[in-house]
């Protein structure tokens, strides 16, 4: 065994945010109280963000450790709990035994990363654009807590423990969507995330139960080789039955639901749209960055199972790809710049899973690692933009900003390109990878390859079009108007700490009109995003491909390889992309003043455009089968059964107590003695009944 | 005493006991109440003596001191509730203390 | 069978505590059932000390006739309530279904014990364990063994107490055969003999004992300051030293001593209940002296 | 002084020490009473400048005796009202356990020559127990019932107030007693009064009064406080306060009745004063060493005669206490220093002994029926 010492340490990675969790929690509010909104918030914020990246710092050391490691097999296995080398048992109840234990291995390590490392960023970012808002506090209370239950998740050395993470990622997804509560929407968005993503999780729940059921243990590898996927590599369960593609199929179904609705693809994905609603580094954080790509590393996770089933692979590699180019047609058509950003994530995600479905989980989680980067950058580059406008979402009301924020701009810049695909830049190795892969998926290879290619050229195309319409185009708003009624309006980024805090980034200047560049904080990250965005792809080229090699213990082998040449596909790519590209550019050059291809008119009777600009009606199917009609449903069965047949019982119930009680009143005399005489009637016939017994037993 | 059978002191402890609960039930003065309840403490006290002597164990002799203990200070509360009550009621008749009857 | 004294005094004393029992119930008086009650008490006490209980006997009568009586007759006092028409038995069904009930109670109580085929046979004899340094028949265990001793007197100390013994019962001593089991006759003999010894003077000699192997407690006893004080449990000590198996130990079952060591014993459970109670007591001291604090 | 041990038939002298004894307290405290209270008499009138009892007898000293054939001969008054049995029973019980906790106090040692030649030693006392002094308490504790119940049975307020007092006093004076004497008992280490007085052989300086100083002084100052409150005698004599309370308890008796308190009440100050000299001033031993000639009991009464004087001296300089002073004193002076001073003894103990490493008698009780089995095989 070779052993890594820093592994010890990696309870600190969890335990830091969630220490940082329950000191705002009890102090939060009351430091920034007590020590005034500036201060205060400084102190808040700042411990937030340090704590995040102190996990980072750890994380960094036990992957230098990790890198070091010699050996097959890169894993270490320690407690959660700090400084702890031995698993603690969290449940062991008659050989159903989870471990509170940490499974370190180069795949928890790196998503440990990125996690703390782009939320650190997301963390930092966060303290200036939240500066104006009055429930700080409560914002990190929740940010730390889902950088915790993340880790949980990432760092989980059994499924049931992931399972812990995962519940805990979408519980704070959910505090975060509707973080403004005091918005009707936002509660509304909040609610249909966790509602949706329930249904995931009653695949991921029953595929927990299949994997106990089957192979009589929870833990993902142990280190004598007796956890559940040690089994799955060797091909035999624990009672020795094979492990035959039919189990794999059950159980890789069953994680494949989990997996998409929290990754939201088809038909799970409605719910990461509206998530949109929270904060935007919530939605950089939680909706681009991480708990999105749960599902991802989950599968690459279990990969050992998922790649037993040639089906399974298909169904993720064919949902993926649906999903891709599904949710690209729709960001065509989006006005809200968020939105165009959070249906290109569903369609990163898509990418993702075919990389998966085609065997090639090192090419999906590399995806993962490089949308991370240049996704968070989009997501923060546009809160800038936001923050600029005064709360100004919609693209149609923006333009010209490229030389006003300038910062933001450039690094924005950098994010499109590398969403593009365009080389060098990260976006384009990791697509291609994906690509390549899914070219070499037996039979139906190049048709998934072409459909790969057209949704590539499709997110350029939106991504340029959100680049015109938000920075090239000519300007669509009063500028004068900007800051006088800015915080109100449609958006839900809405503040809603007005006047009361003299000293926030927000409030420095009340009601300057115009646009202005964010803060220092904000710009940061961004422009450190933006240098991962523009290199971080070559972690992982095809040449010196690090990032694969690394991932590479914990991934399951499979007979996943390239359908096409490096240089084959990366022409196509690139031509894939330079057409998207050039055909936005040509089309919104022509249109540079009014920033639209079609007028509203043209809109409306375009079925082409209706349908994705409506979602496909998707949400609107569901809306009326679940919420509709199953709400009538529901509404039936109040009236009918709930109403009468079980209030009735119930009402049955209290009204025979009631009679009773009446009855027995009678026997509260309040006289003390009649009490003890009742008592005494009670042992009298205790002790007779106890005779009675004894003579029967003495008669046999 | 070395020839009288336990058996005989534990009849004895039954028949005290049975005093003693019957005094608790018909009297109605809670001070005599309570002296009966001594009596029943007692009698379990001789229980518990008679049956340590007989398996030589000093257990039995244990209990009895925790219960003199508890009766201790047993006594001391429920005089003071007494006395209390005769403050507010001016009466110690425990069948005109019935208020927690409503 | 000769008669039975004790059992006649057990009958006696019975009699009283049953008589004052009853009489603390039936008395209107609340001072006269206080009394009664104490007389019960007092009888208790008694029977106590005879179960070989002395320390809790003495308790007794502190506690409960010393201190928790008082308290009652100056509650009853202080509220003054002598005067029994204030608290008239009324009629009612509550009595005679009382009565009733206790009846039945006891009946089943006693129908139980008849039932039951009654207590475990004693292990031990009831005569050694309190105190007394005196043997019984029953303290003999093993009464050939002893006899052969005796007879042979092998050692110095052996020799030494056969020669203080009555010549008659030496004379039977000679006369015992291996072979034969001692005569019931022959073991009170012994027994008698050696209770004159436990009673005469300090058998302890040096010499005479340097054969035999002491007890730490015969030691602690003969260093002690007042060997004179304790010169029947010497003697007793010494003789069950002597005839270690022969004849049964006396323990002190009662004692403070016993009853203290087992009581901080760690190995035995008595020391958190203990503590705790200690905590019961402090809460009634604070109960009551919330209680008995004047309103206002 | 050595007496040969005779013996007549099964009855020897030794066997019959402790019948010896009990006379010798009985007749002792009987016949002492007469006396007592004419010192009492004598030394207070001195202290007052009066002359005191002259008349009857050389230096009035028949005087005593003269009341009481007074008492005994005048008419016995039982007043219309009271509770008739309780009535008469009261005196009977204020005597009779001040008598009875005499019975394991040691006063005095005797030497016999055994019939071997040998010379041994034996403690006067009639009950040679080992919890000697739990049984004196236990009789300190029921003596208050003869004045709760005189108070009581005389139906009159003035006795019903002195039966109150008088049983709250007891009560609240017996806890620093009770603590006092645990005190002198973790001192000598045993529960048997005559341990504790053979742990203060050889000198005044082994007196408990002088050990562990300063608490074995304390110690001894609070039990003497509360000694005089447990026998109701001035300053804490407010059971019976002539002021206030007429005669407390004891107005509605007369004549031999009355005689039986009074006797009664000097009874409880001699076994109280006994216990006292038992515990801290070495009982029946010699002061030094030199003076062991001097035969015990002749120390012991010099010693109790020493006690009283000092009952007599403080009724004469001392006023009553006002009563809530005496439950101060009681609750919350004596009472915490009492059990300060126990516990700082029990800490002294335990730091000085090692630990005992004494066979546990826990444990060989526990094994009896198991040795007790293997001897029936």
């Amino acid at each position: 065994m070779h052993e890594l010492p820093s592994a010890n340490l990696v309870g600190l990675i969890t335990g830091l945010p969630l220490l940082g969790f329950l000191f705002h929690a009890f102090f939060g509010k009351l430091i920034i109280t007590r020590m005034g909104n500036a201060v205060g918030k400084r102190v808040v914020g700042g411990l937030a963000t340090a704590l995040v990246f102190a996990s980072f710092g750890v994380s960094l050391i036990i992957f230098s450790g990790l890198l070091s490691m010699e050996g097959e097999h890169k894993r270490a296995f320690a407690s959660l709990i700090p400084f702890l080398s031995k698993p603690v048992a969290w449940i062991d109840i008659a050989g159903f035994k989870a471990n509170f234990g940490a499974l370190v291995d180069p795949l928890s390590i790196l998503m440990c990363l990125i996690v703390t490392g782009i939320g650190g960023l997301i963390h930092l970012y966060a303290t200036g654009y939240m500066a104006a808002d009055k429930d700080y506090a409560r914002f990190f209370t929740y940010m730390n807590l889902f950088i915790f239950f993340m880790l949980v998740l990432v760092l989980a050395d059994n499924i049931l423990l992931m399972f812990v993470g995962w519940e805990g990622v979408g519980l704070c997804s959910y505090l975060l969507i509707s973080f403004w509560y005091e918005d009707t929407e936002n509660s509304k968005a909040g609610n249909k995330a966790f509602i949706v993503n329930r249904v995931g999780d009653v695949g991921y729940a029953l595929g927990i139960m299949a994997i106990f059921a089957f192979f009589g243990t929870l833990t993902f590898y142990t280190a004598d080789g007796k956890g559940f996927l040690d089994a799955a590599i060797a091909g035999k369960a624990a009672n020795g039955a094979d492990f035959t593609a039919e189990i794999a199929l059950v159980i890789g179904l069953l994680l494949f639901v989990g997996a998409c609705g929290k990754s939201a693809q088809f038909p799970l994905h409605v719910w990461l749209p509206d998530a949109m609603a929270g904060p935007t580094p919530v939605s950089a954080l939680i909706h681009a960055a991480t708990m999105v790509t749960a599902g991802v590393v989950m599968l690459t996770r279990m990969s050992p199972i998922i790649v037993k089933s040639e089906t399974v692979l298909l169904v993720v590699a064919v949902v993926g790809l649906f999903t891709a180019i599904f949710a690209a047609t729709i960001a065509l058509t989006q006005n809200d710049i968020k939105k165009v950003l959070a249906y290109s994530t569903v369609s990163q995600l898509g990418y993702m899973f075919l990389g998966c479905g085609a065997g090639a989980f090192g090419a999906g989680m590399f995806h993962v690692t490089t949308h991370a980067f240049f996704k968070a950058l989009l997501f923060l580059g546009a809160g800038s933009v936001i923050h600029a406008l005064h709360h100004e979402q919609d693209m149609r009301r923006m333009g010209g900003l490229s030389k006003k924020i300038k910062v933001t701009y450039l690094t924005m810049l950098a994010g499109w390109v590398a969403i593009c695909g365009i080389p060098p830049f990260a976006g384009f190795w990791s697509k291609d990878e994906i690509l390549g892969y899914a070219a070499g998926i037996h039979s139906f290879g190049m048709l998934i390859y072409a459909v790969g290619l057209i949704t590539a050229a499709l997110t350029a195309f939106y991504m340029s079009r959100l680049m015109w319409k938000t920075f090239w185009s000519d300007q669509r708003f009063d500028e004068a108007a900007l800051g006088a009624h800015g915080h109100g309006g449609d958006s839900h980024d809405a503040l809603h700490d007005h006047g009361n805090d003299a000293h926030s980034v927000h409030d420095a200047q009340p009601h300057s009109s115009g646009v202005k560049e964010s803060p220092p904080s904000m710009l940061v990250p961004l422009v450190i995003l933006a240098a991962l965005s523009v290199v971080g792809g070559f972690i992982g080229t095809p040449f010196n491909n690090f990032f694969e090699h690394f991932l590479e213990p914990s991934i399951a082998r499979s007979e996943a390889h390239h359908g096409v040449s490096f240089l084959t596909g990366a022409a196509l790519g690139t031509i894939a992309a330079a057409i998207g590209i050039a055909l936005a550019y040509t089309l919104y050059a022509k249109r540079r003043a009014t920033g639209e291809l079609l007028t509203e008119a043209q809109k409306a009777g375009n079925l082409l455009y209706q349908a994705p600009a409506n979602l496909w009606y998707v949400d609107r199917f569901f809306y009326d089968l679940f919420v509709i009609r199953g709400g009538n449903i529901a509404v039936a069965l109040w009236r009918v059964v709930d109403q009468n047949i079980i209030d009735g019982l119930v009402n049955a119930v209290a009204g025979i107590t009631g009679l009773f009680s009446e009855l027995f009143r009678r026997l509260q005399t309040g006289y003390i003695r009649a009490y003890a005489l009742s008592m005494l009637t009670g042992v009298v016939l205790v002790v007779i009944a106890l005779l009675w017994s004894a003579m029967r037993t003495m008669g046999k | 005493m070395l020839g009288v059978p336990t058996e005989y002191f534990l009849v004895l402890s039954g028949i005290l006991f049975t005093i003693g609960v019957i005094g608790v039930l018909i009297k109605r003065n809670p001070i005599v109440i309570f002296m009966c309840i001594e009596l029943m403490l007692n009698a379990v006290n001789l229980t518990f003596i008679a049956l340590g002597r007989h398996f030589v164990h000093v257990n039995g002799q244990m209990y009895v001191i925790f219960v003199m203990a508890v009766a201790a200070a047993e006594v001391a509360i429920g005089l003071g509730i007494i006395v209390a009550l005769f403050r507010s009621k001016e009466t110690i008749n425990i069948d005109e203390v019935n208020l927690m009857k409503y | 069978m000769s008669f039975n004294w004790s059992l006649m005094v057990f009958f006696i004393l019975a009699g009283i505590s049953v008589g004052s029992a009853l009489l603390v119930v039936a008395n209107r008086n609340p001072v006269r059932s206080a009394l009664f009650l104490v007389v019960n008490f007092f009888v208790l006490a008694i029977f106590f000390l005879t179960l070989s209980a002395q320390f809790i006997a003495a308790v007794q009568v502190i506690v409960y006739a010393g201190a928790i009586m008082v308290l009652f007759l100056f509650v009853i006092m202080l509220l003054n309530l002598g005067a029994p028409e204030a608290l008239k038995e009324r009629g009612g069904l509550q009595m005679p279904v009382a009565i009733a009930l206790a009846v039945v109670f006891i009946s089943s109580l006693g129908l139980a014990g008849s039932l039951t085929t009654g207590l475990p046979p004693t292990r031990a004899t009831p005569a050694t364990v309190d105190g007394s340094p005196y043997f019984t028949n029953r303290d003999i265990l093993l009464p050939a063994d002893l006899a052969q001793k005796l007879r042979n007197g092998a050692d110095p100390a052996t020799a030494y107490l056969r020669d203080q013994m009555h010549p008659e019962v030496q004379a039977k001593l000679a006369a015992y055969r291996d072979s034969d089991a001692p005569s019931v006759e022959l073991i009170s003999d012994m027994k008698r003999e050696l209770n004159r010894l436990v009673d005469g003077p300090n058998l302890y000699d040096p010499q005479r004992f340097s054969s035999v192997r002491l007890s730490r407690e015969t030691q602690k006893l003969l260093n002690s300051a007042s060997p004179m004080t304790d010169r029947k449990r010497i003697n007793r000590l010494l003789l069950q030293d002597v005839f270690p198996l022969e004849i049964t130990k006396s323990d002190q079952m009662g004692s403070v001593e016993t009853i203290g060591k087992a009581m901080f014993d760690a190995k035995q459970p008595w020391l958190l209940p203990f503590e705790l109670t200690s905590i019961l007591l402090l809460v009634g001291i604070v109960g009551s002296v919330v209680l008995a604090r004047r309103r206002g | 002084m050595i007496i040969p041990n005779y013996r007549l038939g099964p009855i020897d002298l030794v066997t019959l020490l402790p019948y010896i004894a009990m006379l010798c307290i009985i007749g002792f405290i009987l016949a002492i009473v007469p006396l007592l209270i004419w010192i009492e008499r004598v030394v207070i009138s001195l202290m007052q400048d009066r002359i005191g009892p002259n008349r009857v007898g050389p230096r009035g000293l028949l005087q005593t005796i003269a009341d009481g054939i007074k008492l005994f001969f005048k008419e016995d008054i039982q007043p219309r009202a009271v509770d008739v049995r309780i009535y008469y029973l009261a005196p009977v019980l204020a005597m009779i356990p001040a008598l009875t906790a005499g019975a394991t106090l040691p006063f005095s040692t005797v030497r016999f020559r055994m019939e071997d030649g040998s010379v041994q030693t034996f403690p006067m006392v009639v009950g040679n127990v080992n919890i000697g002094i739990l049984f004196i308490l236990a009789m300190a504790s029921l003596q208050v019932y003869g004045i709760i119940l005189a108070g009581w049975s005389s139906n009159n307020k003035y006795s019903l107030l002195g039966g109150l007092r008088a049983s709250a006093q007891v009560i609240s004076y017996e806890l620093a007693m009770s603590l006092a004497i645990l005190s002198a008992v973790l001192m000598s280490g045993s529960l048997n009064l005559v341990h504790v007085v053979e742990a203060q052989m050889n000198g005044f300086w082994n007196w408990n009064l002088f050990a562990y100083p300063p608490l074995g002084f304390i110690i001894t100052v609070i039990y003497l406080i509360s000694m005089v409150a447990e026998t109701n005698r001035a300053p804490f004599d407010l059971p019976e306060a002539e002021s206030e309370l007429i005669a407390g308890f004891h107005t509605e008796y007369s004549s031999m009745k009355f005689a039986m308190f009074f006797m009664g009440e000097y009874a409880s100050m001699l076994v109280v004063s006994g216990v006292a000299v038992s515990l801290w001033f070495g009982g029946w031993t010699s002061p030094l060493p030199l003076l062991d000639f001097i035969p015990g009991f002749i120390w012991f009464l010099v010693k109790l005669f020493a006690l009283f004087f000092v009952y007599v001296w403080l009724r004469a300089s001392l006023p009553r206490l006002r009563y809530d002073a005496l439950m101060n004193l009681g609750w919350k002076r004596m009472l915490p220093t009492a059990l300060v001073i126990l516990f700082l003894i029990a800490c002294w103990n335990t730091l000085r002994t090692p630990q005992a490493q004494d066979a546990n008698p826990v444990s060989e009780i526990t094994m009896a029926p198991a040795r007790a089995a293997e001897g029936e095989r």
